[in-house]
């Protein structure tokens, strides 16, 4: 995408040479552009407040007993990584870079990412929103992934988990589909807004744990029933909302790009909504309000990174059919193979992306944005050789790494919770609280404030461990 | 202290706002009710998650406790009967038991008079 | 309000003269304003996030059994309207004038629709953005209308009818005062953001179809509580909030006439919080929050098609009569006639509609917008008339149609659930699902993937059946 | 802040040199930036939305039977309060200063405060879009303080209270640090987006009610837990999302200082999620979700008054500190010294703000921020002194004037409510409803339409009055 | 095997920790609290929705089952109903029964040393 | 009629699952099944609310109550038993009353016809 956007800027230049602004661009070329700049701080938040929305789209999801546990991992995530964003993540990620690989650490600590423009990757904004926009992408990745392990996976090994990972898979593939020097971004590969570096990567790598740590006690014996539907459809209804800042704030501009990728967005995850709720009427016989806003989100996720690049009409079958392989995926795949995706992470964030990817090198159109390119069928077979091996790149990448990672990490601590915690639930076993309580029938009686040591502490609170 | 029994119906959610009027007419004057799931000849429903389904065979029902001794345990019957009764399965149970006291915690009344309605308690003298 | 922008953007001219980018725009039309494009495009995500806000409002009004199936009717409006608008509705709305009437199919699919202005309708933003935030109005529109019918109208047909009416009702309807050669926008009347348009037609509507379906099982004499009333006033607090890009954003740029829109917007809405809520505590010794939520709403309906034409103290005076009017329809009124608009959509905007629409008309102020007309309060009779005209027209043309497409579609489906399902909720008996399990109190078993054919599983499905 | 924004008007005409529109802002000064008004419009969306998300965030703590009255006072408070700024309390605050203390009434009825620019406020986008953002701030200060004495106060006295407290004390203290003229402003008090504004002067006026009306029933003995803490979240989520509005808008365009303000904000609010669950967790052995949305939140606060002139590593600190320091306030100070402040409004915006102000003072730098000054930190001992004296002054003021308002008041009417409403919960005993009925297990029959007069009402309507 | 006895209190939902700690006094180590509505001589409350407003009459209540044998019965009621005492319409019923057997899952006791706290046990002997 | 019996099942919520097929298989045709709060030996939890600790201590318990006649008292005994020991302090008790008389609403039967799955219902002549 910052491939696109580079010579997008250059693009825009010719369309905007009659605008004296631009001509003072030119003379002193740190000239930041008031429209461009709001559009992108206001597109930051809102792909900010995406983690939140995620948080309760997940916790709608699992059960009662466990909806903290999963809305706590996407928020702390907000915290963790944004901390290391900011310290040493950008740095590495849109850092000077080395060897294609990853950048270095010029900009730790953000040192010299100050308020004027960075032409590199945005003219016409300050360099500081350029990051922080990019810095919301870090976020919410690896907190897509906890979808896969959702209801089982101890909090500290979640966190040091996410830490490493964010360091050691995030930033490295953010550079190489994005930074200056990516050895990707070079090859020609398009994302326009993270099908790859967001969404395949953090589905893969749910997928790879999910496996590693296992399936929840219970997994297809017991029924397990999204608790809170509706917190659901809040939360889809906050990513859809989010996810224009995501898409159409990817133009970096309140441009043409800009408007065309918002246009997109909203038809695909509309033609999505559509088709997985179709589909799941036709071999069910209900139309669900599940299936609607999952459909929502495998819309929505299988046009990120082609948002810039393809026509509305193109976005209409990307929907379509992004709903449909997203439903199959985790209904029939899913149920086939047998493995516990308890929040299906992997079927449609690591499915959906990927059809993206694949999409982009199918449907992208130069007619569209000139900084793109042609795929498959504009009689580009090249552009879509390209995406399949951007594709592979980053599964092989993610799996490999997430698969070290946790292996690692077992040897020193445990991942996953005791069955004693699990069947209590991770609310008051791993956070000491509970999502409800209702009923005003609780009885008994504030514990004077003293200091436990962390260790005994679970042992002594629960009657099951 | 005349014989008390406890009469215990468990039947559909709908046909409670009906059944407790059915039982004010006849005089009784209170009863505790408490939701409950039921499992017997009804068949529960089929839910449908991500193309999951499942069979849910707990099935919701009300569960209305009412001591009487004054009002005929047979009249309470014979209307919670015609008042619940819809004839599909699931419609319910009536269960009976002895109950040896009873206590009106707010006066200390024991007996009958702790479940009979004060206005109505001259027809005990 | 169409017109009122056509005349505007000449206006701003005027305005703008002494701007060089203003006098490029003269050299070169097709140039795009950043800051406007980026106030739309941002308009355009608040408008979508009315629906799922919409989608809330209503399904913490209803009970716990249809809680699903109220959401599911809004968000899956979202899906089909936003397919139906890019693939036929734009066109038939704003598409090159037939007689006045309604557009014709030169623009299907988006053909001809591009990324660069297009001046008849906004000068200084790409056509696309101005198509697709019209495209959340044609959303939403339909959405209002579920509240009239909730708890008791079969999926299927409420689907069907959802795209007929979009396609007869609201398309010509947004023609006639909107497109250019409209009818009612040559006849001068003023809607700025869609009192008419949006609100009066769904309002109506609504209660056309809530008579003939007939009243809620218990209607009148079991509690119908609502189920959620956080889960209101959140959607309330979003439904605000989106409304800023609703009425602000209809000024298609970020000027004066959007600053002036965004203030007696949320003048608007705070007046009529206060009015309904000191209404209800004066009739009934309670100030109530239910009373809040919907008086804010009330509010911003009545303020909706005058927001581009009125001043502050103006908005003040509609805002608090919209919510007393409001109020006395959904409780003296609805009972009088004792019609079951379940949750008020006639009630609340087709009344706060057609209030704001004759109120354009008494407090419209060229003071405040040169392209806009002078209302009977400051000497033009002429524009009161013609509000009115305006009124009667879409509330008949809305009424007819509404009828007339139900009666069809009676000869061919059921309308209404049955009695069973109504008993059993339509959330089990229409979707397969349940809203909430917070008691993990559920017994039952996976069934091992089958595909059942739609027709029978139903009947399988419920005892009651 | 105002007054940096002055300056940093002047400072960015410096900027702006070679830039035609500003020269013809020189020519003709009232032209407003398109970019400049669509970023200050939405945030002021964003800011307004803060206040359902308050609702929402302090709804989910408190218990099930009041949790609509909690989320009443925060909603009511923007219909009443937004109503008393547009009618006199923007004069007030921003209107021609009298003697450096409070704003004429010139501007009453928003009478001269039109749609073109204001330059002593803003120069480049409408008056009025500056008096609705500075309006949503007027609006949320009051509703922040609510929480302090949630589930005991009576609805009317808090309506009186409100409306009293936000022209005494918000109007006059707000014109102080904010209006030009006011003698903190004057002095060089920096307060970028309310600190002391906003937080010190709500958390204080919450403390000085909580300890004047007293503990809720049960305080200290009985078990008393946040009924629904995915509500919380939700609102927390919410609140971040706002705060960007909120601290971002207040740099009054899409500029430099809009970027800065927007990162350091993330930055410290991230830092003080980290920090503060960290803090529990090694003092009860759990992380806690509250503990993460309250973290957030500190940190937020912490930042407000410095987002203007603070490097995004001085945000680390802030919010490092800023965490630690509320969680102890909230912990262990209030457990010392035994007030019930119900959601730690004192805690958190009290405390957060205090230490905000301070921190403003050491880690203030010219290097970010031409139009502020350096603090402590940076060699300027004079600024830590200015900040100190704000805070005081500020602390002193509200304490004062709350304690008089509540005095007077109690002389004439209830403030609390009677013991046995208060076990009944207000939601019923004051509002005559309730949050959930989710069972369908309710008996009783619709009463028919009748006019009670209020008093008589609430008496027959609790069968324990 | 001593005769065992299944006292039921029906009570104000704000009375669960008090009655909770009292019994825990007199010696009951266990007990069983189940949610419930109570419909009687005390009226529910009103509430308003858009103007219509209801007449809710179930009361939230909480049933509290206690099982004994040792622990005389009478000091288990007689302290129920000074805990419960409110004096107000609506402080609830205490109901009696006879019980044929209890059995201590965990450990297959049967009869009154199923819910004798073993703490207790030596008291039997 | 047969004499009928009552057997009240209080166990954790975890095992309901298993207990309702057990029940199935020795041909108990139905169940009613509650969800309660325990206090007991069993500990309850603790809670953290901004740095404030709570001992909760009444347990999340089922209550399923049998109505049985045909089907032996004790083989159901034995298989609850079975079926919800864990070992741990908080398996929960069994508790058995008699019971005077059953309803099948739906038929107006009484006695234990009405508990009797019609399908096993030639058993009884
Ligand atoms: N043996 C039993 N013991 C206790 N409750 C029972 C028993 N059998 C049925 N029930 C209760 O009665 C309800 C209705 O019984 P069911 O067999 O489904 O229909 P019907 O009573 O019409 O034959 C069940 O949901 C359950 O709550
Ligand atoms: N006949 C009855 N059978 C069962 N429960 C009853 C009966 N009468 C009252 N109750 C229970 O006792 C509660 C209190 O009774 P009520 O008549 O309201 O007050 P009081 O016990 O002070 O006279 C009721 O809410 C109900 O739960
Ligand atoms: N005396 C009693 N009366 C009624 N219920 C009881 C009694 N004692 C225990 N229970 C119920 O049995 C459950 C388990 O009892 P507990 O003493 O905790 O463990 P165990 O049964 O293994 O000794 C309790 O949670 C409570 O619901």
């Amino acid at each position: 995408m910052k491939k696109s956007l580079a010579s997008l800027a250059s693009f825009s230049l010719v369309l905007l040479l009659a605008l004296p602004a631009a001509l003072a661009a030119e003379a002193a070329p740190a000239k930041i552009d008031t429209g461009d700049t709001a559009f992108v701080l206001i597109s930051a938040a809102l792909v900010l407040l995406m983690t939140p929305a995620l948080a309760l789209f997940y916790g709608g999801m699992c059960r009662t007993k466990n909806v903290l546990s999963t809305i706590m991992q996407s928020f702390f995530i907000i915290g963790i990584i944004s901390v290391q964003w900011v310290l040493f993540g950008y740095s590495l990620a849109f850092g000077p870079d080395i060897s294609h690989f990853i950048g270095n650490l010029d900009w730790i600590g953000l040192n010299g990412v100050g308020n004027s423009p960075n032409a590199d990757y945005a003219a016409t904004i300050p360099h500081s929103a350029f990051m922080i926009f990019q810095g919301m992408f870090a976020v919410i990745t690896p907190a897509l992934i906890t979808g896969a392990f959702a209801e089982r996976m101890k909090f500290s090994a979640f966190a040091v988990f996410t830490i490493v990972w964010a360091t050691l898979v995030y930033d490295p593939v953010a550079h190489w589909v994005w930074g200056v020097g990516g050895w990707l971004r070079e090859m020609g590969v398009l994302d326009f807004a993270g099908g790859t570096v967001v969404h395949i990567i953090s589905g893969v790598s749910g997928l790879v744990i999910a496996m590693m740590i296992g399936k929840r006690k219970g997994f297809g014996n017991e029924v397990m029933l999204p608790h809170h539907l509706p917190m659901t459809v809040l939360g889809a209804g906050l990513l859809w909302f989010g996810w224009f800042g995501f898409n159409a704030g990817s133009a970096l501009g309140a441009n043409e790009i800009a408007s065309n990728a918002f246009v997109v967005t909203h038809v695909s995850a509309a033609a999505a909504t559509v088709s997985w709720v179709l589909a799941e009427w036709l071999m069910h016989g209900k139309p669900t309000v599940l299936g609607a806003a999952s459909g929502c989100i495998a819309g929505l996720v299988s046009i990120t990174p082609a948002a810039g690049f393809v026509s509305p009409l193109s976005a209409v079958a990307i929907g379509l059919l992004g709903g449909v392989i997203c439903y199959l995926s985790v209904s029939v795949v899913k149920a086939k193979l047998g493995y516990d995706d308890s929040l299906d992470a992997f079927g449609v964030h690591g499915v959906g992306g990927a059809w993206g990817a694949l999409a982009t090198g199918l449907f992208a159109s130069k007619a569209v944005n000139e900084a793109g390119a042609d795929g498959l069928l504009f009689g580009n077979a090249a552009q879509f050789t390209n995406q399949v091996i951007g594709v592979a790149a980053s599964i092989l990448f993610a799996a490999v790494m997430t698969f070290a990672i946790i292996k690692i990490m077992s040897l020193v601590m445990d991942i996953r919770v005791s069955e004693a915690q699990e069947m209590q639930g991770l609310d008051i076993s791993e956070h000491g609280e509970r999502g409800y309580s209702y009923q005003d029938l609780v009885t008994g009686s504030p514990v004077s404030f003293a200091v436990l040591e962390p260790q005994s502490a679970p042992a002594t609170k629960t009657s099951m461990a | 202290m005349k014989k008390m029994t406890k009469i215990e119906i468990i039947t559909r959610p709908e046909k409670l706002e009906a059944l407790k009027e059915a039982m004010n007419k006849i005089g009784v004057t209170g009863m505790t009710v408490t939701q409950v799931l039921g499992y017997g000849l009804q068949k529960g429903h089929r839910e449908v998650y991500r193309g999951t389904e499942y069979n849910v065979n707990l099935v919701p029902k009300v569960k209305v406790e009412i001591v009487v001794c004054e009002v005929p345990v047979d009249s309470v019957i014979e209307t919670a009967k015609t008042v619940c009764r819809t004839g599909n399965v699931g419609d319910g149970k009536i269960f009976v038991y002895g109950i040896d006291n009873a206590v009106r915690i707010r006066t200390g009344e024991e007996g009958d008079s702790a479940i009979i309605d004060p206005a109505d308690i001259h027809k005990l003298k």
